[in-house]
């Protein structure tokens, strides 16, 4: 069994590291904090990797089914009947993989920022940011109450939210770690509901117990939440799609991927591991933690599933052909690639073949953190050279960055799905699902490949090649410490491929083989080459066939140019409606009209008052009048009015 | 016609309301005074009709009445003492010219 | 009629007639300082005070029509210990006044007036003792000869209480007609709710809301108020007024127990319109005698709310309250008169910035005030809330909720002066003041009597006893 | 324990405090004063669970009960559950917090830290009474000293604001008296034992009329819609220790009465209009998010957002459901130590940089990082963001809302949830603003970091929520017993 206090140490480490580098950053560890902050993590890696060994090869199977292990639980917060958060860690081959892959991609950012992030000012503030990251991550993919993952899930927003600020001075920064928070946290909101919804009608928290209540066929609790509807969409499918809704905004999703863009304002290691390997495919891991339920008793939010993500993938994609900003470029192509994941999911059925979708999607997710933080990191070391993120700024950099080049190149023949980097791979799974489950889904997952290919050897040829070789009067390429995750990540990225996924992760935990036929690759190979070979003409030399398009159809170029004006759009509705048409009237309304009414009984007190005091005339025949009609109004009153 | 105790009563009654309406618009304050003590004079027939034609054996009523007319003596005494002071500030012993407390 | 009940039940009055005589041979003989004449009245006042409490017994004097008992006893206690407060507050006042003895034969005759008033067993002695209280007050209004104000003040009072006792006279007239009798220990059986003995108890009560200030009999008050010298007023709002209130509960209870329903809809009437009425034209005040004769009107409703429950609560409640209006009341007067005998400063803009020079002051007034206004843990807050649990305890929610939300009003003006003595600056603020060691013991009492008479429930379980 | 000694240790502090000599004299006294507050709160805490622990499951423990008006059948009857060893906790850290924070008052120091240990007197036997006539005194005692603080020691429209405030109190305790006298009238005996209440049968017509006074005269307190115009200008014109105390301890008051008094003593009633109390909480949780966003003066922010945060309070108080007032009450201690810590923030910053105007800070966070980290974690802590107290308290609110589902309940729950969003936008900007971004002003370049006392002030402050967030369990086992028993009656009504 597993060894708990090791499966603790592994989030607590960065915990410690946190806590320890956020009070005595400044003192102690001013010059080692981030040292200190690496070795921690690599104790936790090292843990992982212990684990994940365990898991799978020890005493994970239990008659050759992976099974979900339990092994720590404690009571955190009871509500009533039955119903408690919990905190406790679950194993099973998805949290497994993914304490592996955070804590090394983890690893590797930590390593990374060594050199990348000398000098700073507020270093060792930069590593206990990134520790209570990693502490968040891994908590939120060892979770084994709904409720503990959505307090993860908010700890690892604000880490972002941090990271992302961290160039604090600089507005953009500050506006768009803003942005992130609150779009997610908007999402959240769906999140929350979903759990409320879900908790309420499966009388519990717990994932094992909910899942196994809202599968099994004749359980009371999933027929009332089948039965129960609103709006004519049943409560179990109601709290599911909310629960979607969060995880869709963390993973960037379509219409709530705003904010993924603009948070490359942050370290560009950040990017790398929050921004591509890890937090934005916490979506991905909700719907793949919730994967039985969806499956089995919601199909219809799977289908939405599906068409989120293709949507996203193929936009995403599109836009990635027009940014100039290649860290956005990469941010679209995240989205892009998380839109992959997600539409596998939902073509996924549950158990043995079925669930290839669910296979693919999970490798998926693995190579492309390894890809995806390969390409930021080497992204990071050319913005540390040329000290700009625009690609007007860049080209001919290959003799300058030989090493960066060379594995950029891997991470973009990966991403690409040409054979036998690991991308191939897993796309090719997700593919075959698609084709198996739904015609129109593979057609524009089939283009969206393409379209893959074409930015991403846009931006590779955009940032090596293009125009001649210039001198840089700037340092060389980072050193050791910067180029020692690149080379480690483009090992994984072209190997990581040959991994037989299946036997690890599948969508009931049995043994499984990702079909291959070389027939099928065919064509998304080929269609990769294409897009290859377009963005090889358009942009190893500088040409002005790329603008000529562009201007050709300036129309189109400029919409999605502009991401669809979707950004617009959100502005207009935060700001036109719900600052101008809510927040303003509701601010004047509070002070004019609710607080006029406390303002105005005071002055009418004061203006009747004013009014009365003739009164008091001074007179005093006058006030002898009044006694008299007092007297003879009270003796009115009591013999004829009142009448006793 | 024998007179009953419903023309005293009648009686008393005008009495009292001559002296309110007196009070009420005489400006002089020693003719206020005097209203005043028409309105006594008609609890004092009051007491008396009563006395007489009510209570005949009880002589409550004739000693109230009494009472009321020494009262209104030294009532007035001070009231009158207290209309000269007046009359040493202002020159004057009409109400209007004592109206300075007000509101 | 043993010649020892005589002196034993009528002590107090005994005492204070005998008083009033030394007064006039002092008088005659000039032969007297003011400062130790005033030192000599004022420890005579505090054995009157200590005559009042020992050796009280129950009785009747005179065919019913003196009667006393352990309540009244202890009313007349009050007002005695009020009186002798009054007369440490106004030292400062009194010693430059020429003439002394005759302010204190006058105010001793009202207070004689006012001790036989509480122990009338007879409308004719309610009459007469009723007189003797006010007319002298008539005169001690015009106590500043030379003021205007003053002597338009006795006018206004001499004047409107004449009126009023015609009024009343009236009203007892027709109950003599009615009943044929004007012993209260008689007139409970001849009573009922006749139209003609309703106008009659409306023509007397409106005697009793005259000198208790309830509107709308209410009107001479604040002029008289403001009129008068400061002494004076707190005779008037303090002594008068609790005396007032402590016959009308005689009355009320005893007497007229047979008409208790109209009596209830007439008090409900008066003391909302009172509270109502006195608050709306406390706000508006700029002179802080004026201000606090209309918030004395206001009190009066909720005094008036308390005697409507006809019940031993009530009665206990009101004699509690006026108890510690007593003393809340003096206190307040007692700054003000201290102020005003060395600044001659009436107006509340000149309170302004008073904390930055006078500290005890100002919290004594503040603490006098709040104990008005009703908050803890002054007394005033107990005997406020007493009240209004009295007054609902007939179960007219509407009654106290309106009573409640008058209380709110009164603090409004209650806090402006706190706010003007402790937040508002000055430039010319009012210059320290070095107080007479009188006031400030008599300020001392009135503190004392501010925290201890709530918190020490001894006090009320004592009233209590008394019912 | 004695319970009395919470009353008696103040008292002696402040008459202590008057026969000190100088400030510096008055400041130790009172600082010494409110840590011994502490102390004897935590003790209070810790005999109580031990008392528990050993089994004593009587629903008031550590009784005392004099006799004090038996002609009225008053009584000093004190007595503590689950809730108010909460509360009383939750006063002493306010107190002690806000002592440290106004180390630097130079205006009349006496009366200023006078006021303070009068407020918490106030508090203290409010929390402990289980005599309404007892609680009510305690409440009125609360109430002065407020005027006086923001009166005298306040800034901006501060006569105004120390008016209104003190009306609209006085006015809601206006209604709570004529509340307490039905009740007392009401039942079969004449008594303000809120115990033996509970357990007297009052008439439902009775309690229909009487709930809605008791309601909304203790809801003015706790700022419930549309009584909560007094909360912007009260906090926005009182001094630091003054806002802290009044958003920390006094609008709690409130909150406590409502679920004590109201709730607990007139069940029928609450049953009957807690459809309109949960409608006026959504609004108020809403309605006040969405003001907040558009404030631009600190203080108003925080105030705007108390009117936010304390619609849970009502929320769940309406609610009527075990979990939701157990989630009340974690509120009510989350927000007051949350709030309090958010006013010592703004009064820190203040004391600085002479202005409160989100417009005109900047780049706070290169000044003064203590500060601003302060100022971070109170945000945070604001939005809910779990590992602090607001997240423990929201979330247990939304779970026992989510406990009913009848069609008005749901609504104003999810309407309640939808404010996690506006807060979020509200914080952010004025974290965003101020904290972050360049250093608006070259005058604030030479500022100094938090001082001891504010430092000591925070990390208490801190401590609390922390504690809260991380382990959520301790409070919730402490509540959770008193909310059954407040939710007992209406339960069996329900059945």
């Amino acid at each position: 069994m597993p060894n708990v206090i090791i499966l603790v140490l592994i989030p607590f480490l960065p915990l410690a590291s946190f806590l320890i580098l956020g009070l005595f950053g400044k003192s102690i560890f001013r010059n080692t904090s981030g040292l200190a902050g690496t070795l921690s993590l690599f104790v936790s890696f090292l843990l992982s990797i212990y684990t994940s060994f365990g898991y799978f090869f020890e005493y994970g199977k239990a008659n050759g089914i992976y099974q979900k292990l339990v092994p720590l639980k404690l009571s955190w917060l009871e509500f009533s009947n039955g119903l408690s958060i919990d905190m406790g860690i679950i194993l099973d081959p998805i949290s497994v993989m993914m304490i592996m892959v955070v804590t090394f991609i983890s690893l590797m950012v930590h390593i990374y920022s060594l050199t990348y992030m000398k000098g700073e000012e507020r270093f060792s503030t930069y590593y206990s940011y990134l520790s209570l990251f990693t502490f968040s991550m891994l908590g939120l993919v060892l979770s084994s109450n709904i409720f503990q993952i959505y307090i993860f899930w908010e700890l690892v927003g604000v880490s972002s939210f941090l990271l992302i600020g961290f160039y604090y001075n600089k507005p953009s920064a500050v506006a768009a770690s803003k942005k992130a928070f609150i779009v997610t946290r908007f999402a959240d909101l769906g999140f929350l509901i979903g759990i409320l919804v879900l908790s309420f009608y499966s009388g519990t928290l717990d994932f094992n117990t909910l899942i196994q209540r809202l599968t099994s066929p004749g359980s009371g609790e999933l027929k009332t939440a089948v039965t129960t509807s609103f709006l004519g969409i049943s409560a179990l499918n109601w709290g599911l799609a909310l629960v979607f809704m969060g995880g869709a905004g963390k993973s960037a999703l379509f219409p709530l991927h705003i904010w993924l863009p603009d948070a490359m304002e942050g370290p560009t290691p950040v990017s790398a591991l929050i921004h591509a390997a890890t937090m934005v495919v916490a979506g991905v891991y909700l719907v793949a933690r919730l994967f039985p339920v969806l499956a089995l008793s919601a199909p219809e939010v799977l289908e939405l599933i599906t068409l989120v993500g293709v949507i996203t993938a193929l936009i995403a994609a599109l836009i990635a052909c027009t940014q100039t900003d290649i860290k956005r470029v990469l941010a679209y192509s995240t989205m892009s690639q998380i839109g992959f994941m997600m539409f596998a999911l939902g073509v996924s059925g549950y158990g043995g073949s079925n669930g290839i979708g669910f296979t693919a999607s999970m490798f998926h997710l693995f190579t492309h953190a390894l890809f995806k933080a390969l390409l930021f990191l080497g992204a990071g070391s050319v913005i540390h050279y040329v000290h700009s993120n625009e690609m007007k700024d860049m080209g001919g950099l290959k003799k300058h960055l030989p090493i960066t080049h060379i594995t950029f190149l891997i991470a973009c023949l990966a991403i690409a799905g040409v054979p036998p980097f690991s991308g191939f791979f897993s796309k090719e799974g997700i593919l075959l699902a698609a084709y198996e489950h739904n015609p129109a889904v593979f057609w524009l997952a089939l283009a969206t490949s393409g379209l893959t290919a074409y930015y991403m050897f846009r931006l590779y040829f955009r940032i090596f090649w293009y125009k001649a070789s210039q001198q840089h009067k700037h340092h060389g390429e980072g050193g050791f410490a910067m180029m020692l995750p690149l080379i480690l990540l483009a090992v994984g990225a072209a190997v990581a491929g040959f991994i037989p996924f299946g036997r690890f992760v599948s969508s009931d935990g049995s043994l499984l083989t990702l079909p291959f036929h070389w027939l099928f690759s065919i064509a998304p190979v080929t269609l990769g080459l294409l897009g290859i070979f377009s963005a090889m003409v358009l942009f190893k030399k500088e040409n002005g066939k790329a603008d000529q398009i562009s201007s050709f159809m300036s129309r189109v170029y400029k919409l999605v140019y502009h991401k669809f004006y979707v950004d617009e759009i959100y502005l207009f509705i935060t700001r036109k409606v719900l600052f101008s048409m809510v927040g303003r009237p509701a601010a004047w309304i509070d002070r004019n009209i609710i607080d006029g009414l406390v303002n105005l009984s005071g002055a009418t007190t004061k203006a009747v008052s004013e009014r009365i005091k003739v009164i008091q005339s001074g007179k005093v025949q006058h006030y002898g009048l009044y006694f008299l009609f007092g007297v003879i109004g009270l003796g009115v009153l009591l013999i004829y009015v009142i009448k006793f | 016609m024998q007179p009953g105790i419903y023309h005293l009563l009648l009686i008393s009654t005008a009495l009292f309301f001559i002296g309110v309406y007196g009070f009420f618009t005489r400006r002089n304050l020693i003719t206020m005074l005097m209203s005043i003590e028409l309105i006594l004079n008609s609890v004092n027939i009051n007491f008396i009709a009563f006395n007489k034609y009510l209570w005949a054996n009880k002589l409550d009523g004739v000693l109230f009445t009494i009472f009321i007319m020494a009262i209104a003596a030294a009532e007035a005494a001070v009231a009158i003492a207290i209309i000269i002071n007046l009359y040493r500030s202002r020159q004057s012993i009409d109400v209007k010219h004592a109206e300075e407390l007000k509101w | 009629m043993e010649i020892n009940d005589f002196f034993i039940l009528m002590k107090g009055e005994l005492f204070l007639a005998v008083m009033i005589f030394l007064l006039l041979f002092i008088k005659v003989g000039k032969g007297m300082q003011n400062a130790s004449l005033l030192t000599l009245i004022q420890v005579l006042l505090f054995v009157n005070f200590l005559v009042s409490l020992t050796f009280n017994r129950e009785g009747v004097l005179f065919g019913d029509m003196f009667i006393t008992n352990s309540l009244v006893a202890f009313q007349k206690s009050i007002l005695s210990l009020g009186t002798f407060l009054i007369s440490l507050l106004s030292t400062d006042w009194l010693k430059k006044h020429s003439h002394l003895p005759e302010f204190f034969l006058l105010m001793f005759s009202s207070l004689l007036g006012m001790f036989f008033l509480i122990s009338s067993g007879n409308l004719l002695m309610f009459y007469l003792s009723l007189e003797l209280a006010t007319i002298p007050v008539a005169a001690l209004a015009n106590f500043d000869l030379e003021k205007r104000k003053s002597s338009e003040a006795a006018m206004k009072l001499i004047l409107s209480s004449a009126f009023s006792s015609g009024i009343l006279l009236f009203g007892i007239s027709l109950f003599y007609g009615a009943t044929g009798t004007i012993n209260f220990s008689q007139l409970p059986g001849h009573i009922n709710a006749s139209a003609m003995q309703i106008l009659a108890f409306v023509f007397l009560a409106s005697a009793f809301g005259f000198k208790l200030s309830a509107v709308p009999f209410h009107f001479w008050t604040a002029d008289v108020y403001e009129g008068s010298p400061i002494a004076v007023t707190s005779f008037l709002s303090v002594i008068s007024k609790g005396s007032m209130a402590f016959i009308f509960l005689t009355v009320l209870y005893k007497v007229f127990q047979p008409l208790s329903e109209v009596w209830y809809a007439l008090l409900m009437i008066l003391s909302l319109a009172t509270m109502f009425i006195g608050n709306l034209f406390a706000l508006r005040q700029q002179n802080i005698k004026r201000f606090l004769a209309f918030s004395s009107i206001a009190q009066v409703g909720f005094i008036l709310m308390g005697m409507s429950s006809n019940a031993d609560m009530g009665l206990a409640s009101v004699v509690y309250f006026v108890l510690i209006y007593v003393f809340s009341n003096l206190a307040a007067f007692g700054v003000v008169s201290v102020i005003s005998a060395h600044t001659g400063k009436e107006h509340i803009n000149d309170y302004k910035g008073l904390y930055q020079t006078n500290p005890f002051l100002s919290w004594t007034l503040a603490l006098a005030l709040f104990s008005l206004a009703g908050i803890p843990p002054t007394a005033g807050f107990f005997g406020k809330l007493f009240l209004l649990a009295a007054g609902a305890s007939k179960g007219h929610y509407w009654f106290v909720i309106f009573a409640a939300l008058n209380l709110v009003i009164s603090l409004y003006y209650y806090l402006n002066i706190v706010r003007v003595m402790f937040m508002d600056k000055s430039r010319h603020p009012i210059q320290s003041i070095k107080n007479n060691r009188a006031a400030n013991f008599a300020l001392g009492i009135c503190l004392a009597g501010i925290v201890l008479i709530g918190l020490v429930s001894w006090f009320y379980e004592y009233i209590q006893t008394l019912m | 324990m004695n319970l009395t000694l919470l009353i008696i240790a103040p008292l002696i502090t402040a008459v202590t405090m008057l026969l000190m000599r100088n400030a510096q004299q008055v400041k130790w006294t009172s600082l010494v004063g409110s840590a011994i507050q502490l102390v004897l709160a935590f003790a209070l805490l810790f005999v109580f669970q031990n008392e528990r622990s050993a089994g004593n499951t009587e629903q008031m423990l550590f009784q005392q009960n004099y006799t004090w008006f038996s002609a009225w059948n008053i009584h000093f009857h004190v007595g503590v559950d689950g809730i108010s060893v909460a509360m009383i906790l939750l006063t002493a850290f306010v107190v002690i917090a806000g002592v440290l924070v106004s180390w630097n008052v130079q205006k009349m120091v006496k009366e200023f830290y006078l006021m303070l240990i009068l407020l918490s007197i106030g508090a203290y036997g409010f929390f402990l009474s289980l005599d309404l006539f007892l609680l009510f005194f305690f409440l009125e005692i609360a109430v002065l000293p407020k005027f006086l603080l923001i009166g005298i020691w306040g800034s901006g429209e501060k006569e105004y604001s120390a008016n209104k405030l003190a009306l609209m109190l006085m006015g809601g305790s206006a209604l709570v008296l004529v509340g307490l006298l039905g009740v007392y009238f009401a039942g079969s005996e004449r008594t303000f034992d809120l115990l033996k209440l509970s357990r007297l049968p009052i008439p439902q017509e009775t309690q229909r009329l009487l709930f809605p006074l008791l309601f909304a005269g203790f809801g003015v307190f706790t700022a419930l819609f549309p009584f909560h115009t007094w909360v912007p200008d009260g906090h926005s014109s009182a001094p630091t220790a003054g806002s802290m105390f009044l958003a920390g301890i006094s609008m709690k008051l409130g909150g406590y009465g409502c679920l004590r008094v109201a709730t607990y003593i007139l069940p029928e009633g609450a049953k009957e209009y807690s459809t309109i109390i949960i409608a006026l909480a959504a609004i108020a949780i809403l309605y006040g998010a969405f003001a907040t966003m558009m404030q631009k003066d600190l203080k108003y922010i925080n105030a705007y957002s108390s009117v936010s945060h304390c619609g849970f309070v009502l929320l769940g108080i309406g609610m009527l459901t075990k979990t939701a007032i157990t989630g009340a009450v974690i509120q009510m201690v989350s927000h007051g130590l949350m709030t309090a810590l958010f006013f010592a923030v703004i009064g820190m910053i203040y004391d600085r940089t002479h202005t409160r105007s989100v417009k005109k800070l900047g780049g706070l966070l290169k000044v003064m990082p203590f500060i601003t980290t302060i100022f971070f974690i109170v945000g945070l802590c604001s939005l809910g963001l779990p590992g602090f107290s607001g997240f423990v308290a929201e979330m247990t609110v939304f779970m026992g809302s989510w406990e009913r589902p009848e069609i008005p309940y749901r609504v104003a729950t999810i309407a309640a949830c939808m404010s996690i969003v506006v807060t979020a936008v509200y914080i952010l900007r004025a974290i965003g603003q101020t904290a972050m971004g360049p250093v608006t002003e070259e005058r604030y370049m030479t500022l100094k970091d938090a001082s001891w006392n504010e430092k000591l002030a925070a990390v208490i402050l801190i401590t609390g929520i922390v504690v809260i967030g991380v382990a959520p369990f301790w409070l919730n086992d402490l509540v959770a017993p008193g909310a059954h028993h407040i939710i007992e009656k209406i339960s069996q009504l329900n059945n």
